[in-house]
């Protein structure tokens, strides 16, 4: 029978097996449990996720920006920024709108619930690079959520950055998130400016686009170019005006960030379906710079 | 079968289910039987308080209400939106449901009294055109085929416990039949409409090397216009076409513009 | 004693299509006794007028869900005989391997989901389920290998893909064959025990005579094709159906009905087995016996042990079927068709009787006339002469109004009607 | 490399050698409506049933590394909890019978993403880790472009390759397992005769070539021509079906559907192949859809295979095989969309 071939096992861990490299962490997901459940606004929650092992959790390390894929076994999986401070390894908060199937299923779940999280996967904002540097963060919408955990970042270490000013935008005064936070934000010596598209009786703070406050910051300023650094999040309308604004004030091009979305399947550059021409969201972004966006067909 | 339905600790309701049919052959109701092997976990997943065709018990308000066959008579639009004003959700079972099914072949007759004479003969029926169900109620879900295809109702009644929203696929049949590695029916000179038809059968036809008859209706980018010229090229003419465009309803404006030029232009020559 | 009773039941349950049954007793007098179809006309026939001889077996197998089968294959022999097509030895054998599972998983699902509930007591299969689960593994067993028989050969369990005039598109695998060979011997505990549970039954005792026509079978148990016989000695060709159909149209009903000798007769199971008792295979005449069924008998609710009989019927000549496919290479599916002008009849034993149709083509092979003759349309008037009988024979019992109904409804489920299918 | 010639005689013997292995190879499928011949891998039992002398079949060998739909995990789920098992669906090794260059080269290419990049596909990696490929020479097909892709010939990706040198077979040997094989058939060193009509036999071959790409500066054409009106014209025509995917040797994109079982205590993962020329292939959250023309997703097929992946991996992901162009039915050829992009024709 010495014809009979041998049976090779990928998933036998070979000598010297990289992390990455590794297949067997291909469809694997790191237990985990939904340990907290705030409600933020009428469709977004803000879930503190656990994982389950101790030693897992500690090793588990990301940079602010990057994302992990959730999984609810029957229900779906899909990629959420991890929107928790880094310092927090696997201890993730997660803020999660429900739109689809996952999204809407997460919403129904109780407390003390399982996942399945895998990752962390794709680029972060260079944040070591931003240091001593004035920084905009600039989010619409859900885009908040990516920012989230870079602001935290830099809050930290608030003292190794420059001047830091954060422009949310959101359509109504009830979409805002992390409302609760905003006082302990300012108290960081940063510049807050919130704005809504559409008021009600109770909004008290300014309505518009956030392309002026942008502009109003801009007039603060002669040029951004040398000292600055953007990140800027939000749906692809708002990447277009906000990005040509900042250019024009002598933003370079690769000192502004972007986070794209895609539709993923994997997160791990196989499926191909966040793919932008052979860049995958996944594996190349979601951080971008906006030069590497511009060269990109179809990007936003 | 009286426990809570639960799925990852969230509680799900088990819907009230009814099953109603209007001018059908019942296949569809049918199919639903023919789960042997699952049924008794679908009977457990839902409560059926209406199925005259399987049990004699009946209930008034359902959350879903699956209806076959498609609307030919006056009392079936009051039966329908009673049916309507009972049910949460409902449900067009089939393609005589969705689209009007074989049922709206006899649309195509300008005279409909003809149709009556044909069959009857002097005899007085009531009858009107064939409708889908959409003429008159709110669909809030189609399940597409001719006849349904068991396994995807089975999915989409899952998905509507778990609170899943469905979604067809929006691709053509080609899809599907391809990746079951068949070798497409018009090399093999025979016509199909896999290529404009909406997918999730499975390519059940062309599976069994029998061109698909659309059942399923038209896909969401359905490109006619080239299934046209593809028929011309491989030398089928319009009326085989037609037979296969007009079958269940789903294609029946596409039809009627075929037919409606049939008459204006002679026809095309087809390519050698 | 209470000597009047109203019974009114509007679309009759565990049957298919819509049927009323209402009863009218006043004082022991039968008042009104009636069967109605309200079933809404589909109007098959006229569908077909203009059409291509392709789109006959494809749309007129839409005719009804349950014996789909069936209507495709009178169609397919209709079309073949109009163009004078004789199909293949194999072809021949593999249609009526198909047909025989058709009538095996049409007969369980009629006898244990439609029939059985009433004689158990309950309203469904459902309770059941509960009550007798293994009833019901049993009823689902049969019918599942019946159904994946279909699969394998038809294509489809329902609305077959592969039958098609000339033969098949494609051939079933000959292991698959072999596998349905050894679920159908399998079966036949199943089937005994069905018979066994069939005995317990009460079956009421209720009879009228009448004519029983059915196919007339030569040498074997008559399903596909061949002349007609009747109790009342008619014999008629396949194509002199009309001869024998005689449709007319009558008020409350949308369907059509028949008569031959009689003011009706009937067709179904009961019948072919009244006429053809001796073609049974032998095991299946035991059982016959076994259960009390005789030709010629008269009890319209031993359709229900007739139907029995014929489960184990076809599932040993089944595999009589499968032996002789599996004896021989395949020989090419389908054969090239040719179509030219003429007219062609198709008969076929379906479950609930025979099943004509009828084309004519001009010489491009359109559709210029078509004509199909359903069996429970046969059936009608006979049912509606039985539930005359039926009242007549209760009216002075003092039954409850309850019991009546049941036994009227009992009696038309007997018939296992196909309503839509006899309005098409 | 090492080279041997053997009879042709040899090569039942060579297939009854690894017949103990689950063999596939190109088997006959019938003709077509014009008399051609139709060929498929399948499953090959007996010698006689291999069709050696085929041209092309008409699916590739893709599914057997990379199956149209797979089973990727499934989920026992309990009232506490639910646990995830992984099956690679991979239990044994598969021996491919006559395989061509374009073929192998392909699988080459899928290697590239699914097997050596970052994150491996182990779905991927554990079927294909246990093919023994035996490839085997062809003849240009009319819609056979691979020598514009540089694809005609196969150097990596194969464990023996054969030629046909009329009454003998002369063979690349890649692997050890294919020396060991060889060894146990009667096989000589190719002579100098034999080596003369190899290169005889293969410079015959590129002279039969019809169908070709010009494939020069490619990625910055195909960069300046985003806005052509070739696309529009193309897009007319797609029928947004697949079929170019579904046959291709290289297209890979797919999608994950999970679905809960109807007992509520199972679920499951599947993954099966899509096509960027699919309607909802770009749709996103909230139904947005980055590429709802048929143009522009026709567009994007190109662009992933000849500039996108260029960028990536220096090789464009396809082969010239010419399988897409001849399965679609609105007739696009890569030859003629590449051909009107450039403004030819
Ligand atoms: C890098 C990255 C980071 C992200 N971070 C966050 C985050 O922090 N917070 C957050 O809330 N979201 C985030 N998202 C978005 C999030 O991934 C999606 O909202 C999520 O995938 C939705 O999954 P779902 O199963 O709930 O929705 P799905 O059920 O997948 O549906 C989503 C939408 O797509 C449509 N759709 C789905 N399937 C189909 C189909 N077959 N045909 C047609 N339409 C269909 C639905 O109508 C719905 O509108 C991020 C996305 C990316 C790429
Ligand atoms: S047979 Fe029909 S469905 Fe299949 S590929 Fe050909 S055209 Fe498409
Ligand atoms: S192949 Fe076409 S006709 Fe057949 S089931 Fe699918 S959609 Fe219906
Ligand atoms: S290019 Fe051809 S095969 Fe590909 S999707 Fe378009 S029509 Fe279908």
């Amino acid at each position: 029978m010495q014809n009979k071939l041998t049976f090779l096992d990928v998933l036998d861990p070979g000598p010297g097996t990289h992390r990455k490299q590794d297949p067997g962490s291909f469809e694997y997901t790191l237990p985990a449990e939904i340990t907290s459940i705030y409600p933020l606004t009428a469709s977004e929650k803000l879930y503190q996720i656990q994982i389950i092992d101790p030693d897992q959790r500690n090793r588990f390390s990301f940079r602010p920006g990057q994302f992990v894929m959730l999984e609810l076994p029957g229900i779906g999986e899909a990629p959420f920024s991890i929107s928790s401070s880094p310092v927090r390894r696997g201890d993730l908060e997660l803020c999660i709108r429900a739109v689809g199937n996952l999204t809407n299923f997460l919403a129904r779940i109780e407390r003390g619930a399982r996942v399945g999280i895998s990752g962390p996967f794709g680029t972060s904002f260079p944040l070591k690079k931003m240091q001593g540097q004035d920084i905009l963060l600039i989010g619409g919408g859900l885009g908040i959520v990516p920012l989230r955990s870079p602001l935290l970042s830099v809050l930290e270490n608030r003292s190794r950055y420059g001047r830091v000013d954060i422009m949310y935008g959101a359509k109504s005064p009830a979409e805002l998130l992390f409302t609760y936070q905003y006082e302990e934000w300012r108290r960081f010596d940063i510049n807050l400016g919130i704005t809504v598209d559409r008021t009600d009786k109770s909004w008290q703070g300014r309505t518009g686009l956030i392309t002026e406050l942008l502009q109003e910051r801009i007039y603060q300023t002669t040029s951004l170019r040398n000292n600055t650094y953007a990140i800027v999040c939000g749906p692809p309308v708002m990447f277009h005006f906000v990005c040509k604004m900042l250019t024009e004030a002598g933003l370079p091009m690769q000192k502004m960030f972007v986070s794209l979305e895609r539709r993923m399947h994997c997160g791990r550059g196989k499926c191909c379906r966040c793919n932008i021409g052979s860049t995958y969201t996944c594996l190349d972004g979601p951080v971008f710079d906006y030069w590497s966006v511009m060269n990109l067909k179809e990007a936003i | 079968m009286d426990e809570q339905l639960s799925y990852l600790g969230v509680p799900l309701i088990r819907p009230r289910v009814g099953f109603f049919e209007l001018s059908s052959c019942e296949g569809c109701q049918l199919q639903l039987l023919n789960n042997e092997a699952t049924l008794l976990d679908f009977l457990n997943l839902v409560e059926i308080v209406n199925f005259r065709e399987g049990m004699s018990e009946r209930g008034d308000t359902y959350d879903i209400a699956f209806v076959e066959g498609s609307v030919t008579r006056k009392d079936e639009i009051a039966r329908l939106t009673e049916i309507r004003k009972n049910a949460k959700i409902l449900v067009a079972l089939g393609s005589c449901a969705c689209f009007g099914g074989v049922n709206q072949l006899k649309n195509r007759f300008r005279d409909p009294d003809w149709v009556k004479k044909e069959v009857y003969g002097d005899f007085p029926i009531e009858t009107m055109e064939a409708h889908p169900l959409a003429d008159f109620v709110q669909v809030d879900l189609s399940i597409f085929g001719c006849p349904i295809k068991k396994e995807e109702v089975e999915r989409i009644v899952t998905d509507l416990v778990v609170g899943k929203t469905v979604h067809h696929p929006e691709y053509p049949v080609c899809m599907e039949c391809k990746a079951n590695e068949n070798i497409c029916l018009f090399e093999l000179g025979e016509p199909c409409l896999g290529p404009v038809t909406r997918a999730g059968c499975d390519a059940w036809c062309t599976s069994n090397r029998r061109g698909c008859w659309g059942c399923r209706g038209p896909a969401e980018a359905a490109n006619l216009k080239q299934l046209e010229e593809i028929m011309h090229t491989y030398g089928f003419d319009r009326e085989t076409i037609l037979d296969r465009l007009e079958c269940f309803g789903g294609f029946a404006s596409f039809a009627d513009t075929i037919r409606a030029q049939a008459k204006k232009s002679p026809a095309r020559r087809k390519k050698s | 004693m209470k000597l009047s009773c109203e019974v009114n039941v509007h679309h009759l349950t565990r049957v298919e299509g819509h049927g009323n049954i209402s009863i009218s007793i006043k004082n022991g007098v039968v008042k009104k006794a009636q069967w109605q179809v309200v079933e809404t006309p589909r109007f098959f026939e006229a569908m077909l007028v203009g059409k291509h001889w392709e789109n006959a077996p494809y749309i007129c197998g839409r005719i009804c869900g349950i014996c789909s089968i069936g209507h495709t294959l009178a169609s397919i022999r209709a079309v073949e005989n109009a163009f004078g097509i004789t199909p293949s030895a194999q072809t021949a054998n593999l249609r009526l391997l198909l047909k025989h599972m058709e009538t095996l998983q049409s007969h369980i699902l009629h006898l244990y989901f439609l029939a059985a509930p009433d004689f158990l007591g309950a309203g469904s299969v459902l309770p059941l389920a509960k009550s007798h689960p293994e009833v019901v593994q049993r009823a689902l067993r049969l019918k599942l290998l019946a159904n994946d028989a279909c699969d394998i050969i038809g294509g489809r369990r329902l609305h077959p893909t592969r039958t098609v005039v000339g033969g098949f598109t494609m051939l079933p695998e000959k292991g698959e064959l072999e596998k349905i060979r050894q679920r159908l011997l399998a079966s036949v505990p199943d089937l005994l025990a069905s018979a066994e549970l069939f005995k317990t039954f009460a079956i009421p005792d209720f009879s009228r005579e009448t004519e029983f026509v059915s196919l007339k079978g030569d040498t074997s148990y008559p399903f596909i094709g061949g002349g007609l016989v009747s109790t009342d000695g008619v014999l008629k060709k396949e194509r002199d159906y009309r001869a024998m159909t005689n449709e007319y149209c009558a008020e409350g009903f949308t369907s059509k009905l028949s008569k031959l000798s009689r003011a009706s007769f009937a067709v179904g199971a009961l019948a072919r087995l009244n006429n053809n008792f001796t073609l049974l295979h032998a095991t299946a005449r035991e059982i016959s016996k076994f259960l009390g069924l005789l030709p010629v008998n008269h009890n319209p609710y031993m359709a229900n042990v007739a139907q029995l009989v014929e489960c184990v019927q076809v599932t040993l000549d089944s595999v009589r079927l499968i032996d002789t496919l599996l004896g021989a290479p395949w020989q090419e599916p389908r054969q090239p068709v040719q179509a030219k002008k003429g007219e062609g009849v198709g008969a076929v034993e379906v479950p609930r009787g025979i099943l004509y149709h009828y084309y004519k083509f001009d010489s491009r092979g359109k559709v210029i006339k078509a004509d199909c003759v359903i069996p429970t349309s046969q059936n009608h008037a006979n049912i509606l002469r039985d539930i005359e009988a039926l009242a007549s024979q209760y009216a002075r019992t003092g039954k409850k109004d309850r019991e009546i109904e049941l036994l009227a409804e009992m009696l038309v489920r007997a018939y296992d009607p196909c309503i839509s299918c006899s309005v098409h | 490399m090492i080279f041997k010639v053997f009879k042709k005689q040899e090569l039942a013997r060579l297939h009854a050698l690894l017949a103990v292995n689950i063999i596939v190879g190109p088997v006959s499928k019938g003709n077509d409506r014009n008399g051609k011949p139709l060929y498929d891998f399948d499953v090959v039992y007996d010698f006689s049933d291999l069709a050696l002398d085929y041209t092309q079949t008409v699916h590739s060998p893709k599914r057997f590394v990379l199956p149209y739909q797979e089973t990727l995990s499934t989920f026992a789920v309990s009232r506490d909890g639910w646990e995830k098992h992984v099956d690679l669906n991979v239990y044994r090794p598969l021996v491919f019978f006559g395989m061509h260059a374009c073929d192998i080269n392909a699988l080459n290419k899928l290697d590239l993403v699914l097997a050596q990049s970052t994150y491996p596909n182990p779905y991927y990696m554990g079927k294909r880790k246990n093919l023994f490929i035996i490839g085997l020479d062809c003849n240009p097909e009319p819609q056979c472009f691979c020598r514009s892709m540089g694809t005609d010939s196969a150097i990596h990706g194969f464990d023996l390759f054969l030629t046909d040198l009329g009454g003998k077979y002369f063979a690349e040997i890649l692997s050890a397992t294919s020396f060991d094989l060889l060894s146990q058939i009667t096989c000589q060193d190719p002579s100098a005769k034999d080596l003369a009509r190899y290169k005889h036999v293969t410079s015959e071959k590129s002279k039969h070539y019809t169908a070709s790409v010009d494939t020069s500066d490619l990625t910055k054409i195909l960069d300046l021509e985003f806005e052509s009106a070739a696309w529009d014209y193309w897009g007319k025509k797609c029928l947004s079906c697949g079929t170019c995917a579904n046959v291709c040797p290289t297209c890979y994109c797919y999608g994950v559907a999970e679905q809960v079982d109807l007992d509520l205590q199972h679920a499951g993962k599947t993954r099966s192949l899509h096509s960027c020329n699919l309607i909802d292939f770009a749709k996103v959250a909230g139904g947005h859809n980055f590429r709802p023309q048929s143009a522009s997703r026709l567009k994007y097929r190109y662009y992933h295979k000849h500039r996108g992946f260029v960028e990536a991996f220096e090789e464009s992901l396809c082969v010239g095989c010419g399988r897409c162009g001849a399965a679609c039915l609105a007739d696009i050829t890569p030859p003629e969309v590449i051909a009107s992009v450039r403004g030819k024709e």
